[in-house]
């Protein structure tokens, strides 16, 4: 096997710099690379395009990115718990690109997989579909969509082996497996690294070869958004 | 006027035996509530689960378990897990059968607008553009006229649209209708103690009254 | 939940007609669904069209559909194994549609997703991408390919429940769980049938959503095509 | 001449540490043989397998595990099992470095023919018009000529292609040879007591030589 392990998260992001696009999982703050995030904000990285189905609250995860101006552009689903972004958007300061939640994990997967380019009917009909390819197939129309790749994929997994194989935990999978395939270079943050053998091949989400460099995190704060519960 | 727990209350009344179905945030979260337990349905989170269950006790809460709104939850015996290319392979692919889900407005075709005012609010489109472009049958839960008294029920609609030509049927605080396929609101129900009359002033699009119209019971 | 389960192969596949659209899971003789095959060989329905990746050996799997002359075409990546495959199609008894193996995975996994349309390096140059669209995307050509669906989608797995959830075993897994995801009607046969909450949320291959009936098949052969050992 | 597993030795010298690979059916998968054990590689089946081990003891011989040759297999440490879907996105999106796989015939410009002979064999394409068209190297092992004589290293292919200018190296029982970018198969490496002159009189595409050719050695 090859063997992916670094020392932690500075280790990981030593060499993402400035102007970098990243992918970064999570749904909400849901299985969102907290360490990674943690190492960014100490690098204070710059001009940084994020893909990303949220940008998470005012003062956890991307949110964060958000408050020291680190980011250019945003690509993402749905944005609205987030003030701060809601501001920096509508001011003009963030570049952002909305794309509908499933293109955006269709298009993650495509880049991952080598292919360049689909057709969803997401969006026919709506500005979303403006300067993109419409075309009819049996009688319905749908728009074209590319595949996309970023420079860095940052993904947050539960468990994970030292060849880089990854099992996610509930809905914290969400985004992560698919960016794990688009990155250039995948960095994988686990809650716990595990010697190569301990983990079932039959059960692995994410098989190593995606990723690149993976590092057991610390101190996973997991904050809730909406804590709901039944009496 | 129906309270938003009528709204859902008379939602789950359209639900059927063997569906699988998506709910979206606000008002059509409130319908998994209301489904009657002889019926086996299942919910689908479109972040990644099928099979969502109540909100869990205290103690069992978790972080890494929550559904699309964000809001922690439990999962049912039988549930499934997946990636959110998976979750909408699966809504895209046509094997969610409804999707419920809230609007700014509709329009006499089908037409939905959810996701945006433009220079006002940009919160972005989440799944709703895929969900309506993919369901087949997608029923709309909202409020008959906005805050300052304006119908959302429209000849064309006026914010950006989220989906052309997919809303099969509304329910309001005020009414059942459903899109005519030659366009036009088709008044199915009242709410208790609400007329047509009302109904007709508060409904700005094409309103098709074909006799007489039933008032909603609820127990 | 909503409970999938049928008796046994016959009631699964009662409805199943002659000139139906078939897909059927299995690389090789390994994963394929045993059950079904021999429901359908007693049923003698004709005119099948048959997505596989192989066709069997002469005396196993699809090889046995050949010799009773049931189906009309094949669409498959490799046949190398089944002489009566190689006599039929050469002397025009046998419609065949040859895909190159990556090609017909997408295009069965797109035909799930509801995606009418890709597009693929695969093939760009050959007799394969006669009649297609070629374009080119950051240099490279690539060539539209369509996504696939069927009338059924008879998968086979290792473990199931009683809701269509399915767990595969090893190498068996290949394309049935992109077949199950294809079919207007999955049938799912499994080497063991548990109830629902048996089996972990976290490791299911096959959701439920995608299966319509399912049944616990009997006296699995799981014929080898090619025993090598190490002594 | 060097015998096939000749061939696949000397193919796997050209693997290098921390390379995923993919070896096709025949002398292609004797390389497995023959990598240094102080090299980490990962081994792909396309059929849905990270990291291939040795064929097993017959007391484990698994039905549900093997290889695109359809051979019974095992899995080492650290393996990872996906269906083929995903083990194509693997190849297409260029995650798999190495790519060796027989041919039937090569031509100058790296052309590759190994699937179908018009009116006589139809095997089909398997797995290999994706590898080749995706992947970043591609070393072809083969018999320099066909078995009634004739040269498979060509001006252009004459059997139906399975990919183009794709082929990076050739390793055949004479020779190492590399496609030249503007075309040409560059002589590498003559086999040990082969000529130049052999080769070149056995190679019906543009042959280009350069300097003094070394002869292989084996231990």
């Amino acid at each position: 096997m090859i063997l992916k392990t670094v020392k932690n998260a500075e280790e990981a992001v030593a060499d993402i710099s400035n102007g970098a696009m990243l992918m970064m999982g999570g749904f909400g703050l849901s299985g969102i690379p907290e360490n990674c995030i943690a190492a960014l904000l100490k690098k204070e990285v710059r001009d940084l395009t994020i893909v990303s189905n949220n940008a998470g609250v005012d003062d956890f995860g991307i949110g964060l990115f958000l408050q020291k101006r680190m980011v250019k552009k945003m690509i993402s689903s749905y944005v609205g718990e987030n003030d701060e972004f809601e501001r920096q958007l509508l001011s003009g300061e963030l570049e952002v690109e909305l794309v509908p939640q499933g293109t955006l994990a269709e298009r993650i997967r495509a880049g991952g997989a080598g292919i360049p380019a689909f057709f969803t009917p997401a969006g026919v009909g709506t500005e979303v579909a403006e300067g993109k390819e419409i075309r009819e197939f049996n009688g319905k129309l749908y728009l074209m969509e590319t595949g996309l790749t970023a420079d860095f994929a940052l993904v947050k997994a539960w468990k994970g082996d030292t060849a880089g194989n990854l099992i996610f935990k509930g809905t914290a999978r969400n985004f992560n497996p698919m960016m794990a395939t688009a990155g250039k270079i995948t960095i994988a943050e686990v809650e716990e690294l595990v010697p190569v053998g301990s983990l079932d091949p039959n059960a692995i989400h994410t098989p190593g070869i995606y990723v690149q460099r993976i590092f057991q995190g610390e101190k996973y704060e997991k904050r809730i958004e909406q804590r709901t519960v039944t009496a | 006027m129906l309270t938003k727990e009528q709204i859902a209350k008379r939602i789950a009344r359209e639900v059927e035996h063997g569906q699988y179905i998506n709910l979206g945030i606000g008002i059509p979260t409130l319908v998994a509530n209301y489904i009657p337990s002889h019926l086996d349905v299942v919910l689908q989170s479109e972040n990644g689960l099928l099979g969502i269950g109540p909100f869990p006790k205290e103690a069992d809460v978790d972080p890494d378990l929550i559904n699309a709104g964000k809001q922690t939850i439990s999962m049912l015996p039988g549930s499934a897990i997946f990636d959110s290319a998976q979750s909408f392979a699966m809504i895209r692919g046509g094997h969610v059968h409804l999707t419920i889900l809230g609007a700014m407005e509709v329009s006499e075709h089908g037409d939905i607008a959810n996701w945006k005012i433009p220079g006002k609010m940009v919160k972005g489109m989440g799944g709703a553009m895929d969900l309506v472009a993919s369901a087949k049958h997608i029923i709309v839960a909202m409020q008959h006229c906005s805050k300052d008294g304006q119908s959302k029920l429209l000849p064309t609609c006026s914010l950006p649209l989220t989906g052309i030509r997919c809303v099969k049927k509304i329910v309001t605080d005020l009414a059942v209708l459903e899109i005519d396929p030659a366009g036009g609101f088709v008044l199915l129900e009242r709410a208790p103690g609400i007329t047509v009359e009302e109904i007709k002033s508060k409904t700005a699009g094409k309103l098709i009254i074909k006799g007489e119209i039933p008032e909603m019971t609820f127990d």
